[in-house]
């Protein structure tokens, strides 16, 4: 396996995308979206995909700069440290790994459009509270050449906006995934009002009709086109929270210098230093399983199950505590919305539901270890 | 306290409740839509949210322990346990809650002049008068004795001027109980008055502070020449810091007695979780288990230290102790209530009501009312004995 | 229920057995015992029962001092934090409950020895590594107008060395508790040689004869005599790991404030003051839940199940605590045997599994409420 | 180095181990009777032991990196990854093992003379003199450089005096290597010097140690005008500090390597756990889980920062944190294999063998080496620039 050490190139894409992010998407960008009620920008995906992010898991001769799975771990990163809102995850990790497990002409295109910021997807397989795609209870009933879907889904991360969902149905023997434009008859979305301020929906399926050629993959085989999906998505969210919990450490940090509390430096108290410590070490040992679900995705995808797990399990567990660490040290300034630290907080707690949370992930991991 | 009495008081009260709590008041609601707050600009919910305030004030029933003469019901311990319980069984509202009960009033009862104690307590106990309390100051954090808001002696009263932060309710109070230094050359702890000030005057204005768990009580106060008469002093001139460790401790009681108890009051955690969850999983059970019994042991905590004190066995600095406890605690509950909320639980106004809200808004316990930090230091120097 | 505050006696009662155990067996006299591998000395027992010890839960008609179990538990509390070896918690409060809830002439003569110190008893309940009544396998056929007993025991706690054993064992519709001498014939002991240097031990039962006479309570009834006993033992034993805790934490302050470290005392560094302080705030809560098992089970016995194993799991994890804190504020001196630290370890570890460990006192936690 | 030379090795390698590991050698034992400690005075436990050392000692496989000219194989990092599976295709047991081999060794190998490494390297490498080190003072604790025990300049030799403790093994080594203060006037860090001495002499005494765990290898070691001549210094005198941080360095990877690792070494925890549960109660296999999420991820960081040093990228002050990780994980670890135990584990001796024994020696884990809270304090203030 490659080192577990970034490349040139990830370094370089690393500081090329820090450099984007902090000018284009800051977190000052999310807050301004949130007060105005907006959940995603055009212009700011229009531009990241002619860097060439959306294609990041597209073919060249698709049109992409398929950049492989460990850059797309490093381009969530960064976007984490800044809560850059895209539809990166959903679109350009998720759909388009999904898509790529597909042959054929109409697959083919979909990436192109993926990659050129023209199509952006959202994954539609949560039910019930809980991510679970094994429960998944909607209906795709076989209907002459075609199929009718009924049924709910909630938390469909991008789903209020996305021009096309992923949706995962029961067909006669097993499970389906439907590839489907987002505004075909039948589906009726409601937008969620999320505490990270981004775009999440509830949708309802009636009679939604879909043919043969909307069927990602073969007919009761969804998890052949999905697991991979699902696993890139699971490391790429990962990376992102582990962005997130180092933007907010380094927020934290900061504040340990600056602020005075009874004539010195709050940083001088020994107490917050071996806690300060204490997180720092766990978002290095984190970082480690993050650059390792990278490498296992690129060489060994067949076999990446635990390495993701570990990498979304570790990441949860280490920007929950960054975060709670992060409000905590700050005082009451980190409690008012005008501060930042409430965003990475509000931010940190979505990424650990999606995709399956800490338990979900830990559960993978003793099953993989063999208890 | 025999036993028959308290049953004869038992009686008594039950008889009273059945007849003067409304219907409409028995759902035990808490929330805030439910609470009475009072104050001169307060609009009841209902009229008999109006009657229920009003039959209570006149029985001293909103503030049971305090001494009559102020409004109170002068209930002991064993009688307040009693009024409790008939209270909970009918599932009545509390009919008056605030500051001016909760923080103010104790002050003036340990501090207050009796003409002081009878000017203002009733009004409160009446729910006539809103309190809001102004005690921290932007930038001044853990270290509360930092205290810049300045009042200047001009012979019959104080000329007021600065800021004061989390201020909550200000916006809806009127009255502030606040530190002002009015010794600015002696040391940081002995300078500071406890001051009363009507905040219906040009120099008091206050806007409201947006938290991360949204639209919150919580207010900056900002004084500009605001006039406060001699008389409205609670304790000595530049002893304030005196009441204020006072009321201090006495809020991280009241912070940590938010953790629930085996009183019966306390819902299981467990109930709550299975309510969204059909069946847990090892590692939030495991978690769950574990808070419930921390839960559990902090409120016999509780019970104790309140029976210590009844036994005149003084609880020494056990008020940090809770106030640290009961608050981190409390902020693993609703972690894991988060957790067993699962997506439902992420959406403001979503199928949970406002459960993300409350998460978010119990980060903040550990740190208003003296941070956790400030809550082991304490510890560390007065129990333990460790050197400062 | 009465007040949550010590009375009067029993602050009397914890002042005497302080004075008493301080001097007649601290640490250093368990460090002698294990030096020279005695694990009962009878003549501190013999002190102990002419304190009212042994007899605190013998009724003062059968010669005991009857003073309740919560005067149990301040004595349990104390010998704690000296670690002083006895059998206190065998004999005096399971064996003695446990008799106390049959009548009759045999159980009241069998009290009158246990409060003179001339009895004592060990409770054969474990046949697995972990507590399990409800698991018991071993065999106690009918045979004539008696019973066979087969099978074996392990943590047989003061086995090696009691003169009567309290046997569990499984009868035709039930469980069903046997009091019998421990020399009987068919009853081979086999002393364990246990890290907290007490008396533990496996036992092999092999055709044991028992009468109608050596049952204690009815046949196929165990648990009505058995429950209030164990209760009480996980009571005592849990202030008993309480007392520890305390022992192990005072030692622990002294020495943060003694030891020098950098030119100053490392009662200085912020760090470990707040690890102290957290630690002690643990102990006080922990401290509650013990006084409300003693006054549930003296008031309420019946229900005093949960206030019990609230106990017993909030103890254990405090000690553990405590102890483990303690070794590493100590650094390298708290690892070497010539200090005192490790038997407080070492006890706190067999402490935490005797009569069910944390696990399976919050799963009964979790049961009475209901989840 | 190309994939393809590394297979020819790998071939050959395993055609070498092939023929000469002994049967009995290929049992994996890492116990304490199966160690090969090597010394003067050290007696094998079989032929197939000695025949064992021999043999590898002659191709340089006990220290399969270090240059050939000093007795090792002068193996590339992609070479020892390779002799080290291949070692463990077989089961094979450790040659030798030894504090020649994991400090002294690297310590000459960097700040040695020629002529010392080619006197003191080969006879570590081929098992004939066995090392102890000589830190630690009495009292000195974490604060290392606290170094009282004194070296007399007497022209060609030093006079030493003073005492050590936590020797490991030093009641059976030949050399030790010892922190000595050579100037007493000069400020703490700066007066010491890192000497080699033959314990073969009548000034150098030991004694074991008794520690909570039971029997062990740390030792008390005395000096009393003990004589050691000049040449016997590694770097220059009074600059010991820096080959001891070298050093301090070195140990925190090795101690924080026991926490395993994805590479297939470390054993699921899960599966020790079931070797004496049936089923893991909700508590112990939350507990279990986490521990293994932290035990496979400290691993990867293990192979993260070993490559970053190969890549040239300094890992900074990584030790410290993969010290402090590693050792509070191996002690959760062997406080959840307690548990799993029952009361099979309280046993010395017992059914689990030394399992309480293992448990209370990894608490020394975040002791030794640095604590866990200096190792905070290095994160705090080197990594964070936390002021000191």
């Amino acid at each position: 396996m490659a080192k577990l050490v970034k490349t040139e190139e990830e370094n370089m894409l690393a500081d090329m995308a820090r450099g984007f992010l902090d000018g284009a998407a800051p977190v000052s960008k999310l807050r301004q979206m949130r007060d105005d009620g907006v959940t995603h920008d055009p212009a700011l995906w229009k531009e990241m995909a002619e860097m060439g992010w959306a294609g990041v898991l597209v073919p060249e001769d698709a049109g992409g700069s398929d950049m492989g799975f460990a850059a797309a771990n490093v381009i969530a990163e960064e976007m984490g440290k800044t809560l850059a809102v895209s539809p990166f995850i959903s679109t350009a990790v998720i759909a388009a790994t999904a898509l790529r497990q597909v042959s054929g002409a109409r697959a083919r295109e979909a990436l192109g459009r993926i990659a050129s910021g023209e199509a952006t997807y959202a994954l539609a397989v949560d039910e019930g509270i809980k991510f679970d795609p094994d429960a998944t209870q909607m209906e795709a009933k076989a209907d002459g050449n075609g199929f009718r879907l009924n049924g709910r889904k909630q938390f469909v991360v991008d789903g209020a906006l996305a021009d096309r969902l992923l949706v995962l149905a029961r067909t006669e023997d097993g499970l389906t995934l439907f590839d489907i434009p987002s505004d075909r008859a039948g589906v009726e979305r409601t937008k969620s009002n999320m505490i990270d301020a981004r775009d999440s929906a509830r949708i309802e399926f009636t009679d939604v009709e879909a043919t043969g050629d909307d069927v990602l993959g073969q007919v009761d085989q969804a998890m052949t086109v999905l697991k991979p999906a699902i696993e890139a998505g699971q490391a790429a969210l990962a990376a992102e929270l582990t962005g997130l919990a180092a933007g907010a450490f380094d927020m934290t940090v900061g504040y340990l210098k600056e602020r005075k509390q009874f004539g010195v430096e709050i940083g001088r108290f020994q107490a917050l230093q071996h806690r300060a410590a204490h997180l720092w070490c766990e978002t290095e040992v984190t970082a480690s399983a993050i650059l390792h679900a990278g490498r296992k995705l690129d060489e060994d995808p067949e076999n990446a199950g635990l390495a993701v797990s570990l990498a979304k399990a570790r990441a949860t567990a280490t920007a929950k505590l960054a975060v709670i660490e992060g409000v905590q040290m700050h005082g009451g300034i980190g409690m008012t919305d005008a501060y930042d630290m409430g965003f990475y907080m509000k931010r940190a707690r979505v990424g650990a539901e999606w995709l399956g949370d800490y338990s979900y992930h830990a559960e993978r991991v003793a099953a993989a270890r063999g208890f | 306290m025999s036993d028959a009495s308290l049953d004869g008081f038992r009686a008594e009260l039950r008889a009273w409740l059945e007849e003067n709590c409304p219907q409409e008041m028995r759902d035990g609601k808490m929330t805030e839509d439910g609470i009475c707050w009072g104050g001169k600009n307060w609009v009841f919910t209902s009229d008999a949210q109006k009657v229920w305030l009003e039959r209570c004030a006149a029985k001293g029933y909103t503030v049971p322990t305090w001494p009559k003469e102020y409004g109170g019901a002068g209930l002991t311990r064993d009688q307040e346990k009693v009024f409790y319980e008939e209270m909970g069984r009918i599932n009545a509202r509390s009919p008056l809650q605030s500051f001016g009960i909760w923080m103010l009033g104790p002050a003036l009862l340990h501090f207050g002049s009796h003409e002081q104690k009878l000017q203002y307590l009733p009004p409160i106990a009446r729910g006539e008068i809103r309190w809001c309390q102004g005690y921290s100051e932007p930038g001044a954090g853990s270290d509360l004795a930092n205290v810049q808001t300045k009042g200047e002696d001009k012979g019959d009263h104080w000329l007021v001027n600065g800021q004061k932060i989390w201020t909550s309710y200000a916006d809806k109070a009127d009255w502030i109980f606040a530190l002002v230094r009015t010794d600015r050359e002696a040391p940081k702890h002995k300078g500071i008055s406890f001051l009363l000030c009507d905040m219906e005057q040009p120099g008091v204005e206050t806007r409201p502070i947006k938290m991360i768990s949204g639209i919150s009580p919580f207010c900056e106060t900002f004084f500009t020449d605001a006039v406060i008469p001699k008389d409205q002093i609670v304790g000595e001139e530049n002893k304030g810091w005196d009441v204020a460790k006072y009321l201090l401790t006495h809020e991280r009681e009241m912070i940590s007695g938010g953790a629930g108890g085996l009183t019966g009051t306390g819902r299981a955690l467990g109930a709550v979780l299975s309510e969204t969850m059909e069946e847990m999983d090892a590692t939030l059970r495991a978690d769950a288990m574990r808070c419930e019994i921390d839960t559990l042991s902090i409120g016999l905590t509780l019970e104790r230290y309140k029976d210590q004190a009844e036994a005149g066995q003084g609880a020494g600095d056990a008020s940090a102790m809770l106030k640290y406890m009961g608050t981190e605690l409390n902020k693993q509950r609703h972690e894991l209530m988060m957790s067993a909320g699962g997506s439902d639980a992420l959406e403001w106004d979503g199928p949970l009501g406002n459960r993300a809200g409350d998460w978010l808004r119990t980060k903040a316990n550990s740190i208003e009312g003296g941070t956790s930090e400030v809550m082991l230091s304490i510890v560390s120097r007065r129990v333990l004995g460790l050197p400062g």
